[in-house]
């Protein structure tokens, strides 16, 4: 077929162009071949992931009783049974572990918000900013362990050497949550729109008022939901617990003095001592396996806390949505 | 102007409060670089015995702790460094096209419900704590894998990468990047899907319009758009495999060597991991070192941090 | 809350309840952590007043610890260095720190080769210290080395290889083991004593549990631990002497009746152990970790003596016959024997001035 | 009631960037002056600087003066925040705060600077404002729903009884109708033509037929050319300027022959 | 050359929601077909029936016939990438490829067939689309710079050149000059005009000036009601339907009376 306008141009022979029958049949076979790679890339990863979140059901739901989470580890004995019929729980971890969350979220949530404040609100992209954003990149990329090594050595030299309590612990998950508190403020509040401050400004509002009572507001569901999801990352975290604030079998309801046990250290610790001893004069319920079904089970809990924490964050950001109607 | 007194001094509080909260904002703001600042300055401190002091403690500190493998710093963190970046590098290079894969899943193939259900269940996965994909590593995982990369090495064993001996129990550098790139996986999708499913649907329409599969209408208008955050999901991954403690503790055998070899025994270890194992044991000396060695790794992931805003930066204008 | 027997609360004198209120807490070797889990809880029934926790952080850092004055003991299963008793004079009132033994358990050879023996039979490979320092040093890789075989007549050896297993971790289960191979096997073992593993063969694993679980996940395994974790495994027996003994309790206790003071370690109030693991007399095990408790004399911020009269308590319920059944009962530990106790025990006495 | 403006040798600016330069007007108390113009040409800066609003634009400043009734607003002792409770604002999308009911969006500006208001007087004022922006009878059933719940021209409403409540002298309107329909729009320039018994009121506006249907007094503006300033061309009576206007820019820019 | 095309008893349905209900009309070769009628009436969605474009929309489907020259479109056998490449599309929003040049945008089509082109080949069907579209003259220089830098008019008249570059035979058009200036829209009805010599052309418009101007024939599409799905009402020559349509609802939208 030959174009028609031949004064204006190139005369075009489209049979050129023409997509012969292989290439097509070699066309739709690529796009098959992709869909195969892309669902199979899906069913290979699901079999760990599924894998895991498996394992961790079936090996955890067996010591999950009401006893387990109702009793710390104080008096329990290798595999021996305690008096109330359990083999001891996490009663102390899970306090461990929401004291030092929260604690860690009371220091990093108002600097994070305030220093996302800073940045959409009072900066507007001068140098400090920039170093500051530059910083909270940096920031995020601080490994784990580093912020627990950084916690101790900073306990060491400011309270005394060899502090190691809840705080120094709270200071370290602060230090990883701090970058994910700043980010998701400042998107959140980025997207505020510049009409209602103005609208505020105009009725004679302080800067001050406009920002916490129409900015943050607006903002607070995003805000909210993502530092539920922030919460929900440093609340597994293990490496710089175990340093910073060490473990104890017993419950401490004290964040600023004395060692606390969180989850993540709870399930560690009972990995890292492997069977336990149930010699011949040992109880008649003393099961050598118990560290391992203490681990599991109280993994099951911190996926389910987890868990949790994610579908409040969603929910959150669901129920206070800001534009919707009734 | 109408005013009574009473109003003027209300306003005159309100004006105080305003400059107070703007320096309590610019206060947070400059925190973050005063807490960043004090962590370098106190590791800086902390690992400071590390490099003064006498020579021979020094050598001695780092003979015992790494069991007479090495007798200098470089020596020393040499090779963890190598361990680090090739036990992160591999996760990052299995778990990158399955997250690909599964992100263009569940944004282009799969049904709407389905789709919903995944993005849950990976958003859930993503905050799974690492000492449980530690747990499963070194309980389910290990027990299992050592037929598959015995198979492996037989049939692939010319390639210096997989050759034997196989390790037996499979506690090798393969089997942790495997489980770190289970455990990044998650993040690394999580991220990539919710970028492309923010590609312009004008250009997917535009390139079905031209009579494109699927397939080319994804590598038309869907990956291009999304590449500068892909990689930055990758980056994101990348700096969660490089610090990752627990699970590579749990799980390696380690090593202190240059060694590609991925399915033997032995043969390389992470600065974190390190440092977690070798802390509990350590003197002040020896805390110097390993305090010295997280220095290092900091250094790493901020050049990887860097890196990647360079690159995204770049890629966006 | 508390798993305390509900008869429990109301035993124990009272006027002793006034004397262990509070916290005390202590830190350090693992090892020892099953033995305190039980040390803790036996000694609370007596001292129900008393909250004790034990943090087994490591044995390094659970000096660093105590040598910081935030703990009131340490674990270790090494003795101090003389710069950490030097360093123990600024938080301890008088004098130095003392290091007392109160935890011994044997460390065993172990392998997995389940099909050597019929279950149950309680069989064991034997091996001279030169073969296990042969086989540790990479020198016999093969289950059906001659060498083996030789030791081991009419036990039908699988055609396998060697997988070593190590522990990873710096540990005085390595020590302990490095120094008898350093000991007896002469030039077979070609590296020092410390508590890092010296070479790149076979593969390290985290702490006593790590070796164990990695040795139960594959055929062929050999290594060492803490003699109470090994369930599931073989244990070798060692030569000594003439005979061959598999790990116990009561040799490994035999061992330590006849283990002389440390000349090094003379400082006054110590008790540090030098176990000759040369020895060659029946019924001793050579393998041994040994596990101390490091206190104070007295303590230098202390100001009701509530420190050192529960420093001395504790050690008291730790070296006592009791204590040691209930160590040896939960964590599979050796009983320490009636001389070396007493020896501790006059150190003990001098806690919080004149006894 | 309104307070009149007068504005001598005002120029405004954007960092460097000279938009609007010398302008001189006055505007008179109780009247609703229009600002017309093509766009760009500075009616927005120009309103903006009214209540000081542009200060909110890093970098953006002014010289000259603005006197409210005699006051210079810029006078080196007013603060802003003054400024803009005697001077209140409509813009030109609604912007009804999104976390609030009809009602609190009424009461903000009472609420938002603490004042402290008896109940009953809150009821008084929600009503008295809503009525006054003529959407008492659509809403006073719904007082507590949120107010973005409401239909573009009903948020628009909303917005102004919010201005109003806090009683301004003036009241400026950026384009208040433009994202309207024209049933909406009907609707605010009624409103307009009430409002103006009790305020001073500028609206800038797009439509000519609006600007020549709601205002007393039309200020049209023009820029000489793309990147110059803009500035004022005339203002006079509104019926002067649409029937005979004294430059030819202001006819030809009426008669639709250009902008 | 242009195919015909015969619609008969289409209905399309978003999921539940029957969109568009029972169409029936023929589209005849080489000549431009202008969809007109209220928003959500139903325009772009029976035009992207066309091309099967629906199909990427979650849950919509189509029940009735399409045939492209006698041939099913909805045929148990045809795939709709084949249908698409008979049928070209041009978008509201020009939706140029971002990352490619000009010239790889207008290339886009060809190269997923074939890897290799001669550079000859290439360079002649660029210049023969670029000139088919009437933007030639003023990209030729700058074939290489990104398709993205150019503005709003000359890209969609890109976007056009990449559609006819694979030579379609059906060229489907919506709203394509809804977001150009005056200049550029002219530009493109030009275009048509020249183009339906070569294609069949479906073109949906909202201005009844431009139905007029560039159509041969018109389809007039209307709602009963909101929330009722969409229907032809009728279909006649551009020139019947405007000065003397049958139905008075077609004379009343016509007129402007509503929608
Ligand atoms: N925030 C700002 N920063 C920099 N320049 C600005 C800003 N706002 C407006 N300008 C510039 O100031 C000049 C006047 O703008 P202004 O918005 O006042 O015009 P306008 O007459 O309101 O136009 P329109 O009718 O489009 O609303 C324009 O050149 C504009 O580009
Ligand atoms: N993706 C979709 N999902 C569900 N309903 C849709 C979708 N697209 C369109 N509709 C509905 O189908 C009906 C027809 O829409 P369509 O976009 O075809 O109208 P239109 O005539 O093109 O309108 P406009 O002139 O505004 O473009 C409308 O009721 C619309 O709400
Ligand atoms: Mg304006
Ligand atoms: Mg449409």
């Amino acid at each position: 077929m030959m174009a028609s306008r031949t004064d204006r141009g190139p005369v075009i022979d489209f049979d050129r162009f023409r997509p012969t029958r292989s290439s097509i049949r070699a066309r739709k076979r690529k796009d098959r071949l992709m869909t195969v790679l892309i669902g199979l890339s899906f069913l290979v990863a699901l079999i760990p992931l599924v894998s895991v979140l498996w394992v961790s059901l079936s090996k955890g739901v067996r010591r999950l009783t009401p006893d387990f989470l109702t009793h710390n580890m104080s008096g329990v004995v290798g595999g021996n049974p305690t008096p109330t019929g359990g083999y001891g729980g996490i009663l102390h971890a899970v306090i461990g572990t929401l004291e030092i969350t929260f604690g860690s979220m009371v220091i990093s949530i108002p600097v994070g918000v305030m220093c996302a404040v800073y940045l959409v609100e009072y900066a507007h992209g001068g140098r400090l900013a920039k170093a500051i954003s530059l910083m909270v990149d940096v920031m995020s990329g601080i490994p784990s362990i580093v912020a627990g090594l950084f916690a101790f050595s900073m306990f060491a030299l400011v309270v005394g050497p060899g502090t190691v309590n809840g705080l120094a612990g709270s200071v370290a998950l602060s230090l990883l949550m701090l970058p994910t508190v700043v980010k998701t403020s400042e998107d959140m509040l980025a997207v505020v729109p510049n009409d209602l401050r103005e609208a505020a400004y105009a009725l004679g509002v302080t800067k001050q008022r406009t920002i916490t009572s129409i900015v943050l507001r607006t903002a607070l569901p995003g805000i909210v939901s993502g530092t539920i999801l922030a919460v929900a990352r440093v609340i597994g975290e293990t490496a710089p617990l175990l340093i910073a604030s060490g473990f104890i079998a017993t419950t401490n309801p004290n964040l600023f003095s004395g060692r606390m046990t969180t989850l993540p250290v709870f399930v560690y610790n009972e990995y890292s001592q492997g069977l336990a001893v149930c010699g011949p004069s040992a109880d008649p319920g003393c099961l050598t396996d118990i560290h391992m079904q203490r681990a599991w089970a109280a993994a099951l809990v911190l996926i389910l806390i987890v868990l949790l924490l994610n579908l409040l964050g969603r929910l959150v950001s669901r129920i206070f949505a800001v534009g919707r109607t009734h | 102007m109408s005013e009574k007194p009473d109003e003027t001094a209300t306003l005159h509080q309100a004006k105080r409060v305003d400059r107070i909260f703007k320096a309590c904002a610019t206060g947070a703001g400059i925190l973050i670089l005063l807490a960043l600042a004090a962590v370098t300055l106190f590791l800086i401190l902390r690992a400071f015995p590390a490099f003064t002091g006498d020579p021979d403690s020094r050598t001695q500190a780092i003979r015992s702790l790494s069991g007479g493998r090495a007798s200098s710093f470089l020596g020393y963190v040499g090779p963890l460094v190598f361990g680090t970046i090739l036990i992160a590098g591999l996760a990052l290079l299995l778990a990158f096209p399955v997250s690909l894969g599964i992100a263009l899943f569940i944004g282009y193939y799969a049904p709407a419900r389905l789709s919903t259900l995944l993005s849950t269940v990976i958003d859930l996965l993503a905050a799974v704590p690492s000492v449980i994909y530690g747990l499963w590593g070194a309980l389910v995982l290990v027990p299992n894998i050592t037929g598959f990369w015995r198979w492996l090495s037989v049939h692939l064993g010319w390639i210096p990468l997989f050759s034997g001996p196989v390790a037996a129990p499979a506690r090798s550098v393969a089997t942790v990047a495997l489980v770190l790139a289970v455990m990044i996986l998650p993040i690394i999708t999580s991220v990539t899907r919710d970028i492309l499913i923010q590609a312009p649907r004008l250009q997917q329409e535009a390139a079905l319009a031209l009579g494109a599969t699927k397939w080319e209408m994804i590598r038309l208008a869907v990956l291009p758009f999304g590449r500068s955050g892909i990689i930055s999901a990758s980056m994101l991954g990348l700096g969660r495999a490089l610090g990752e403690t627990m699970a590579v503790l749990m799980i390696l055998s380690p090593g202190l060597s240059y060694s590609l070899r991925l399915l033997q025994a032995s043969t390389s270890q992470t600065i974190a991991a390190n440092i977690a194992a070798q802390f509990p044991e350590a003197d002040s000396q020896g805390v110097a070192l390993l305090v010295a060695t997280g220095l290092v790794l900091f250094i790493i992931t901020f050049i990887v941090n860097y890196l990647a805003r360079r690159i995204t930066a770049k890629a966006g204008a | 809350g508390d798993n305390v027997p509900a008869a429990s609360s109301g035993s124990g004198n009272t006027a002793d309840q006034a004397l262990f209120q509070g916290e005390f807490a202590g830190s350090g070797a693992s090892s020892q952590q099953s033995a305190d889990e039980a040390w803790i809880a036996g000694f609370r029934k007596q001292h129900p007043g008393a909250r004790i926790s034990y943090d087994p952080a490591g044995s390094g850092a659970g000096v660093n610890a105590f040598l910081s004055g935030s703990t009131i003991w340490a674990g270790t299963d090494a003795p101090l260095t003389a710069d950490q008793l030097e360093h123990s004079r600024q938080v301890c009132g008088s004098g130095t720190a003392i290091d007392l033994p109160v935890y011994a358990t044997p460390i065993a050879v172990a392998y997995n080769l389940p099909d050597l023996w019929p279950k149950g039979s309680g069989g064991h490979l034997r091996m001279d210290p030169a073969l296990i320092a042969m086989i540790f040093s990479g020198k016999v890789t093969n289950w059906r080395d001659p060498r083996i075989a030789a030791l081991n007549p009419g036990v039908n050896l699988p055609d396998l290889d060697i997988t070593v297993i190590h522990r990873s971790d710096k540990s005085g289960t390595t020590k302990s083991f490095l120094s008898y191979l350093h000991d007896t096997a002469g030039s077979a073992w070609p590296y020092p004593a410390g508590e890092n593993w010296p070479n790149d063969l076979g593969q390290g694993a985290k702490g006593t549990a790590g070796v164990v679980m990695t040795m139960n996940q594959a055929e062929g395994t050999f290594g060492y631990a803490d003699a109470a974790q090994t369930t599931g495994l073989g244990t070798v027996a060692v030569q000594v002497g003439k005979t061959w003994q598999p790990p116990t309790a009561k040799t490994t206790a035999n061992l330590l009746d006849l283990a002389q003071r440390d000349p090094q370690a003379s400082q006054p109030g110590r008790v540090v152990l030098a176990v000759d693991h040369r020895t060659s007399r029946e019924h001793t095990y050579p393998i041994v970790l040994v596990s101390y408790d490091v206190v104070c004399t007295a303590y230098r911020h202390d100001p009701d003596g509530s420190k050192a009269r529960f420093a001395k308590a504790w050690l008291t319920y730790l070296l006592s016959e009791q204590g040691q059944r209930m160590a040896a009962a939960n964590a599979g530990s050796a009983e320490l024997g009636q001389g070396l106790r007493s020896q501790a025990m006059a150190s003990v006495k001098t806690i919080g001035g004149k006894a | 009631m309104g307070q009149r403006i007068d504005i001598s040798h005002l120029n405004v600016y954007y960092g460097d960037f000279l938009a609007v330069q010398d302008v001189n007007m006055q505007i008179q108390a109780n009247k609703v002056t229009a600002f017309i113009g093509p766009s760009g040409c500075g009616k927005s800066t120009v309103l903006r600087t009214l209540d000081r609003m542009h200060e909110i634009t890093p970098g953006a400043h002014v010289s000259g003066q603005v006197l409210l009734e005699g006051r210079d607003l810029y006078g080196p002792d007013v603060d802003p925040v003054e400024v803009r409770r005697d001077v209140g604002m409509v813009f030109q999308r609604a912007n009804p705060f999104p976390t609030m009911s009809i009602r609190e969006n009424v009461l903000a500006g009472i609420r938002l600077n603490k004042k402290h208001i008896a109940k009953s007087d809150a009821d008084d004022l929600v009503e008295w404002a809503l009525r006054g922006a003529n959407l008492w009878n659509e809403v006073k059933d719904r007082l507590d729903k949120p107010g973005i719940g409401l239909s573009g021209g009903q948020q628009q409403r909303l917005c102004i009884a919010r201005a109003v409540a806090v009683h301004p002298q003036v009241l400026l309107m950026d384009e208040p109708c433009s994202a309207l329909d024209p049933i909406s729009t009907l609707a605010v320039e009624d409103l307009i033509n009430e409002l103006k018994r009790d305020y001073t009121i500028v609206i800038v506006t797009h439509n000519m037929q609006q600007a020549a249907r709601v205002s007393d007094y039309t200020a049209f503006f023009n820029l000489k050319a793309l990147g110059q300033p803009g500035h004022l061309v005339e203002m006079d009576d509104t019926t002067t300027i649409f029937s005979n206007p004294h430059e030819p820019d202001t006819e030809r820019y009426i008669s639709g022959r250009f902008g």
